[in-house]
């Protein structure tokens, strides 16, 4: 996505106002108690649904917003790595840690997979080539037997994480996807934040010149790629845990544009973006899913308007409004 | 009875021509993408959107003013460009100065409301729409039975296929719109009314769309899915063709349906996923599609 | 008599970043001016925001009597502007002919294909290659020979000269002289001062988005020492 | 006395897709009318209903059924189209010890190897379509099958249970061919049946696919060629969506039709004010379901899941829906299912007169037999 | 001042040849390129320059011929491997990273070298300790008051400075440089000349040109190339007196 796509924008500018860093601490120390507390106030399944929501999105802008590869197929990785997990639990009796790491691994290897083939294009080609792979991936799920068709894999069991922590207390669970939340984020923070985040990102720039310069753009991309596989397949893989299913859902196209309008919706390109996208989305539908009124319609209408008047996102829009400007945020549009 | 590959050869020959019918929609979709992809470098997520529109429009002129299959093939793809060409003017003209995706994103959530509108309004399944009373009936070729209707589908969508490749690639349209597609303002300084041609792209290949629809009307029923249910294979039609290849939307178009249908003799499982592995190995063999241009 | 080309306190900007500062130059009927200035004046947005390209603007331009500002861009070339723009746009989708053929005529006047061919012979041996295919001066030759069909009556060049082989640049420094015999009028915006100082009839210098120096060629050798100053020619 | 001051009665099920028009939000008219029928309150408490749209997915499902049970005090879970969708909330229900009431899946496992103390099925299931339609062709003269089956679950259960009904009596399968849900084009697993040479092509599918397959049966001359086409679910919605110039004819089997007597006249009468259109027995099966839950409540004084449940498991059922049903201990209901036979175009004079009813199949021969549905619970 | 060193042939090819689709715009070239020394191709629009270029750094595959660099046979070597060996290119038509900054445009070349590339685990401000390297290049080259501007907002010609800075930044051994000069002003071709000229006295350089004061000024040895063929070569004022170079190319002024 060359060069339209907002640029990095938390990352390495020296920010004006000294208490600019000093705000940001405050809000993320807020945020977190909220996250803390957060099982006390709301329904816990809805909370530990939006985490791994916000933890896919936050994989796929990994992609999108520090790449600037548009991949429209990360519903395979999400949504098969949620089958790995729960077949790995259901049928294998693996605890449910080592559960996740298969799901894990089983994404990654999706990702290297579909990366070789897709990364041979760039821009739209590229998107329309990871879209087409998903849904051949998606019919293999429909076709394979251990994912049991339209009826998903059921009952999966949430089992005892380390062998002595039972998973079925709700509240357990909470702080158990809480944890790989956060550490997931402090790892994606880390990788853009870093100087492999900086090829990537004049990768993006100006892929020739990156050759020039001699650097491997495919391993690269590739690196960007698996890694945000390997992360979204974490998303997909607690969140079979948390619901105990895995089903065709999570695999389908749709699934994968769901994950764009949470990270175009909460920005694209920025940390908490995508956290506040997917919130902001899985509420949404939460909200829809019991009133009359059909939740594609609203979700295709947030894109429209997103994309129209709002491309930088909420906390994209935010960090670039006067206010934001004064409080210190840059966004470099 | 002749066999060919382990199979009755009727059935092999009743099967190709099945195929040639699929074909004969995917060609039409995926020809109306390429337009505006080729053009307007916009994945047009709305395709199966407009396809669906295509048809209901069509019913709805039936239902509601009684107008013929006749009168709708010609209204319908009419009321849809036009609706379409709105929506570009005063939508998705505002994207192209952006980078491509966000083309795709608009029409993404363009498709969703309006199947999501249409669903809520007509529900989900099909409503039947009578194929005109000149097309009904159907011959008996030896090895089938031919309905009427499905051949005059294939032949139209030729038809239709062959005047859209000549329109685009041999008159200087074509060149003018190849050329807005990278520089828009450079083209447009030269005097050329750039945002009218957009439009006007737009709208062809969203009529395209719904000629589409019109045609498939009859066979598939009028239903607020039918778009979504057919527009990702399109998709990878049109990337085995070779994205943006006007030509190689057309001939992946029949030949995928082709392909599609003899899967379904030898390997029915499969029949859902042999284009997309059509696809994955000609991406592998050719990156740019069988058609496509390395860009 | 009213000049052909007349522009007064032009302003523009680039979003928020204001570039040009109340430009003002005017040009008459078949005479060619020059602007020279230091990379990053201002040059290509002068001549971007004439032709309407670049449209946050204010200020005044008139061309043969009419008012421009307010002219949409895709008019501005049946006005009879013709622009050239420095980065070139040959079209990669194009092969070399059709992007020959593109812009449409304007007015009569214009060369014909043979003409072009004859001024430009490696644009007809590589006629039905892509575009950008060409090397990077045949596609300055391409963007310049491109102009010259339509018929337009004042060209609008960037650096028409950049990374041409000297051969071709004593031809085009040719081609302009006797487009302007036939009554052409140029707005040139040149860095290779030594073909500018040949062919134009008058200069501009350009400084921080204003003009700083207006002189005929006539003057020129009595103010060599100020663009020396200037531009370190 | 309740638990929380009333009773609250969830209608799960697919509103928007291929099945909307098999339940949809007709079946939680029905359950409203239901509840208004019986007066509103039961114990003194007011009776509520809410309804979601499943979209035939199970994890939607589940995560609704979840989020009712947890956050929206809802005491039980009915209808449950999808035999996904309803074998997941049964689970789920089971964990969390809430009664469900499934009157929409088709599957045999409710209430088999999946059954659970608290589930139950209402209305019809494969193995009633397959004794009712299967045995009325065979006994026909339509001995030898060709199947074109959705490639799921409910297909393969549906295309199973009908097989070997064929072959107990005698009759032989010439083969299947699956085709993916929501499929719009037929054409070439009909030309398969066709080369087939089988006398009967079984369509093991339902709601929007039975549709389809059906019309361009007629297109590509299938029946003019001799075969007969046996559409095992079929129901009063999917016959009106189709015509009766197309449906004319087929064979089906539903456990209820409108206009059997005047009773269901009139509940038809009214339901059809409601909806503008005639009940069919998803519609139907979900009011007598409603119904039967709140005698549980009344007679157990108490709407806690354990009594309710022996309630449920001890009444008889004598409604609109069903007479003197009775719940086995499987959960499996057992009563009457009829089999149809479509009128043709000239023969229906009222509107939605749309059935002959050709025999009543008695409920223990229609439903199989508790102890060897493989259900645990059945001792 | 500094001292030169000895010149000895780092890069050469060998009936290099390149076809399009039936034309050819290569054909058989040698060319042996020297350390220490500054070598110039030049010659008419469209002779083969650029093309022979990108068949020196691979970024297309030549139909015909040899390619050692370095004493290592690279015909079938990628683009990244030879960047990573230590040929470096700029091109003909401006190439910066748009948005980042002068400074990170920089920086970026700086960290390959430095082994701060696939490093996901380090902080950014481990790149910090490139900024002083970054600094000395950006300020030899006038760029210093656009240190923090995105390369996007710079003028053209500043955009061909900034690249020639990136490039130097990897401190090739051989350096391919295309029309290095090309739209900028007097005052920048003057310091780019002498930056060039520095910069050759332990490099290689090879540079296509059309500015012959330039190329007469600082170019130790010349290459003319005409419809893709070598027509003449030697030093300056050798090249510049034959006929042919002077009819296809020069013209008649000088
Ligand atoms: N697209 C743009 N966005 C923002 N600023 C711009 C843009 N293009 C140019 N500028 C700025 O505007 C000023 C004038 O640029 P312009 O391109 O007109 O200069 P110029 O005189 O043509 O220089 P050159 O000789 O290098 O082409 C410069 O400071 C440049 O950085
Ligand atoms: N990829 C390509 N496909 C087809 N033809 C090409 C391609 N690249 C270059 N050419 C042709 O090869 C010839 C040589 O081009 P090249 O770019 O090497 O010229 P050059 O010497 O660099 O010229 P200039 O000084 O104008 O930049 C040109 O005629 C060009 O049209
Ligand atoms: C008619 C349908 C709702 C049947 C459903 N597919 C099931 O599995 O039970
Ligand atoms: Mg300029
Ligand atoms: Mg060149």
């Amino acid at each position: 996505m060359s060069h339209h796509a907002p640029a990095v924008s938390d990352a390495n500018t020296v920010s004006a106002h000294p208490q600019a860093s000093l705000l940001r601490y405050g809000l993320l120390a807020i945020l977190l108690a909220l996250l803390l507390a957060a099982p006390f106030l709301v329904y816990p399944i809805f909370v530990m649904k939006l985490l791994c929501f916000a933890l896919f999105a936050s994989a796929f802008n990994l992609l999108l917003g520090y790449t600037g590869l548009l991949s429209f197929g990360h519903a395979a990785f999400f949504g098969g790595a949620a089958y790995f997990t729960a077949h790995a639990v259901k049928e294998w009796g693996v605890p449910p840690e080592i559960g996740i790491l298969i799901g894990m691994a089983g994404a990654a290897v999706l990702g290297l997979l579909m990366g070789l083939i897709a990364l041979r294009r760039q821009g739209i080609y590229f998107t329309m080539i990871t879209l087409a792979l998903a849904q051949m991936f998606y019919f293999f799920c429909l076709q394979a037997s251990f994912t049991h068709g339209e009826d998903g894999i059921q009952s999966v069991p949430r089992g005892h994480l380390f062998g002595f922590i039972d998973l079925s207390v709700t509240t357990n669970m909470y702080y158990f996807v809480l944890a790989a939340f956060l550490i997931a984020m402090a790892v994606i923070w880390r990788f853009i934040n870093s100087p492999f985040g900086m090829i990537l990102k004049s990768i993006r720039e100006n892929e020739n010149r990156a050759i020039s310069l001699g650097y491997s753009v495919v391993h690269y991309k590739l690196g960007a790629f698996v890694m945000s596989a390997a992360l979204a397949g974490l998303a997909g893989g607690i969140k079979a845990l948390v619901f105990q299913f895995a089903t065709l859902t999570d695999v389908t196209w749709q699934m994968s544009g769901e994950v764009v309008l949470m990270t175009l919706l909460g920005g694209i390109g920025t940390i908490i973006g995508p956290i506040f996208g997917a919130g902001l989305v899985v509420a949404l539908q939460n909200f829809l899913a019991t009133s009359d009124f059909p939740v594609t319609v609203i979700t295709g209408v947030v894109f429209m308007v997103c994309v129209l008047l709002f491309r930088r996102g909420l906390v994209g829009e935010f960090y670039g409004s006067r206010i934001g400007r004064k409080l210190g945020f840059d966004h470099r549009v | 009875m002749m066999m060919i590959f382990g199979i009755p050869l009727q059935a092999f020959l009743g099967q190709l021509l099945i195929g040639l019918i699929n074909g004969s929609f995917y060609a039409l979709l995926s020809l109306g993408l390429a337009v505006i992809f080729g053009l307007l470098r916009v994945i047009n997520f709305a395709h199966g959107a407009q396809y669906m529109l295509g048809a209901f429009v069509a019913l709805l002129l039936l239902t509601k003013g009684g107008a013929s299959y006749w009168v709708a093939l010609v209204a319908s793809p009419i009321i849809v460009g036009l609706v379409s060409a709105a929506i570009e003017r005063t939508m998705l003209s505002r994207l192209y100065k952006l980078d491509h995706l966000y083309g795709l994103l608009f029409t993404f959530g363009l498709a969703l409301t309006i199947e999501g509108t249409f669903r809520y309004f007509f529900g989900a399944s099909g409503q039947p729409y009578p194929a005109p009373s000149q097309l009904q009936g159907a011959v008996n070729l030896g090895f089938m039975v031919l309905p009427i209707y499905r051949g005059w589908v294939v032949v139209l969508s030729m038809l239709a296929c062959l005047a859209t490749w000549l329109l685009i690639e041999k008159t200087k349209l074509g060149s003018y719109l190849r050329a807005a597609t990278e520089n828009p303002v450079l083209v447009q300084s030269f005097g050329i009314n750039v945002p009218l041609l957009l439009t006007l792209t737009y709208a062809l290949g969203a009529a395209l769309a719904a000629f589409a629809g019109v045609l498939a009307a009859p066979i598939y029923q009028v239903s607020p899915l039918m778009g979504t249910n057919i527009i990702i294979v399109v998709f990878a039609v049109v990337v085995v063709g070779g994205m943006g290849s006007i030509m190689g939307a057309i001939v992946t178009g029949y030949m995928l349906g082709i392909a599609e249908g003899l899967t379904k003799v030898f390997y029915p499982e499969a029949s859902n996923i042999v284009i997309f592995v059509i696809m994955a190995i000609v991406l592998i063999l050719r990156p740019a599609g069988l058609f496509g241009k390395d860009v | 008599m009213a000049p052909l080309l007349n522009v007064a306190g032009l302003q523009a900007w680039y979003g928020e970043s204001h570039v040009l500062h109340g430009v003002d130059l005017y040009v008459n009927e078949g005479e060619m001016i020059c602007i020279l200035g230091r990379n990053g004046m201002g040059k290509t947005t002068t001549l971007r925001t004439i032709m309407g390209i670049l449209r946050k603007r204010s200020g005044e331009i008139t061309f043969a009597g009419q008012d421009m500002m307010s002219v949409p861009l895709h008019k501005s070339a049946r006005a009879g502007l013709g622009f050239v723009p420095e980065e070139r746009g040959i079209f990669a989708t194009l092969s070399v002919e059709e992007n020959l053929m593109l812009p449409p005529v304007v007015a009569k006047g214009g060369m014909s294909l043979e003409e072009i061919y004859e001024l430009f012979p490696n644009l007809e041996e590589r006629r039905n290659s892509p575009g950008t295919k060409l090397s990077g001066g045949e596609q300055q030759m391409l963007a310049m020979a491109r102009i010259l069909r339509t018929g337009a009556r004042c060209l609008l060049l960037d650096e028409p000269t950049e990374g041409l082989a000297p051969v071709i640049i004593q031809r085009i420094g040719e081609v302009l002289v006797k487009l302007k015999e036939r009554g052409m009028t140029v707005v040139l915006v040149e860095q290779n001062f030594r073909f500018a100082s040949k062919i134009a009839d008058r200069f501009y210098l350009m400084d921080h988005g204003q003009m700083v120096a207006e002189f005929p060629v006539g003057l020129l050798p009595e103010r060599m020492d100020m663009l020396n100053k200037v531009l370190g020619v | 006395e309740p638990s929380d001051g009333k009773v609250k009665i969830g209608i799960l099920n697919d509103q928007s897709g291929v099945y909307a028009d098999f339940g949809g939000k007709f079946s939680y008219e029905a359950a409203k009318m239901a509840v208004e029928d019986y007066g509103g309150k039961v114990l003194g408490v007011p009776v509520e209903v809410v309804t979601a749209d499943h979209q035939n997915k199970p994890d939607i499902a589940s995560n609704i059924a979840r989020q009712w049970y947890d956050t929206e005090q809802v005491d039980t879970i009915m209808e449950l189209t999808t035999s996904s969708v309803g074998l997941a909330v049964q689970a789920l229900s089971n964990e969390k010890k809430k009664i469900t009431i499934n009157t929409g899946a088709a599957s045999t496992d409710l209430t088999g190897k999946q059954c659970t103390p608290y589930g139950f099925h209402w209305v019809y299931d494969t193995h009633a379509l397959a004794v009712g339609t299967g045995g009325a062709i065979v006994e026909q003269g339509g001995d030898s099958w060709f199947f074109l089956t959705a490639d799921y679950a409910f297909g393969y259960s549906l295309e199973e249970n009908t097989a070997n009904f064929v072959k107990e009596k005698g009759g032989k399968v010439l083969g299947a061919v699956r085709h993916p849900l929501a499929t719009t084009d037929y054409s070439s697993f009909l030309l398969q049946a066709q080369s087939s040479g089988a006398k009967v092509i079984g369509l093991a599918n339902a709601g929007m696919d039975t549709q389809n397959a059906i019309k361009q049966a007629a297109e590509f001359g299938i029946v003019q060629g001799g075969q007969r086409l046996a559409a095992l679910l079929f129901t009063l919605a999917e016959v009106h969506g189709l015509g009766l110039e197309a449906a004319q004819g087929l064979t089906l089997t539903e456990a209820f039709y409108w206009n059997r007597d005047d009773e269901s006249r009139a509940f038809g009468k009214r339901f059809f004010e409601r909806t503008g259109a005639m009940p069919n027995m998803v519609h139907a099966g979900t009011y007598s379901a409603v119904t039967s839950y709140l005698k549980a409540v009344e007679a157990a004084g108490t709407d806690e899941t354990e009594a309710v449940s022996a309630k449920l498991h001890e009444l008889p059922i004598n409604d609109v829906f069903a007479k003197g049903g009775k719940v086995a201990a499987n959960g499996r209901m057992i009563h009457d299912v009829y089999l149809m036979e479509v009128k043709k175009p000239g023969e229906s004079d009222v509107a939605w007169d749309y059935y002959n009813v050709l025999s009543t199949i008695p409920g223990d021969v229609a439903f199989m037999d508790p102890a060897k549905s493989g259900c645990p619970l059945v001792k | 001042m500094h001292q030169q060193d000895e010149p000895r042939v780092v890069l050469s090819a060998r009936g290099l040849g390149k076809d399009f689709f039936g034309f050819t715009a290569v054909n058989n070239v040698d060319l042996d390129v020297h350390h220490a020394r500054i070598h110039a191709l030049i010659g008419p629009n469209g002779a083969g320059k650029t093309t022979v270029f990108n068949l020196l750094t691979k970024f297309l595959q030549p139909t015909r011929g040899k390619i050692t660099l370095l004493g290592t046979d690279i015909t079938n070597t990628k683009p990244d491997k030879i960047a990573r060996m230590g040929m470096v290119r700029s091109f003909q038509i401006s190439a910066v990273f748009p948005h980042l900054t002068v400074l990170e445009n920089v920086r970026v070349a700086l960290q390959r070298p430095n082994e701060l590339a696939i490093q996901f685990w380090l902080p950014l401000s481990s790149l910090d300790r490139l900024n002083g390297r970054a600094e000395v290049l950006i300020d030899e080259l006038g760029l210093t008051p656009y240190r923090d501007t995105r390369a996007a907002d710079l003028s053209y010609g500043r955009k061909r400075v900034l690249e020639i800075a990136t490039t130097l930044a990897l401190d090739p051994e051989v350096l391919l440089l295309d029309e290095p000069m090309a739209g900028m002003g007097q005052e920048d071709v003057r310091m780019v000349a002498d930056i060039i000229r520095e910069v050759a006295r332990h490099r290689a350089v090879l540079m296509v040109e059309h500015n012959l004061s330039v190329v007469a000024d600082i170019c130790h040895h010349v290459t003319v190339l005409q419809r893709g063929e070598i027509i003449a070569e030697g030093d300056y004022a050798t090249v510049s007196q034959d006929p042919r170079v002077r009819t296809a190319y020069m013209g008649t002024e000088d």
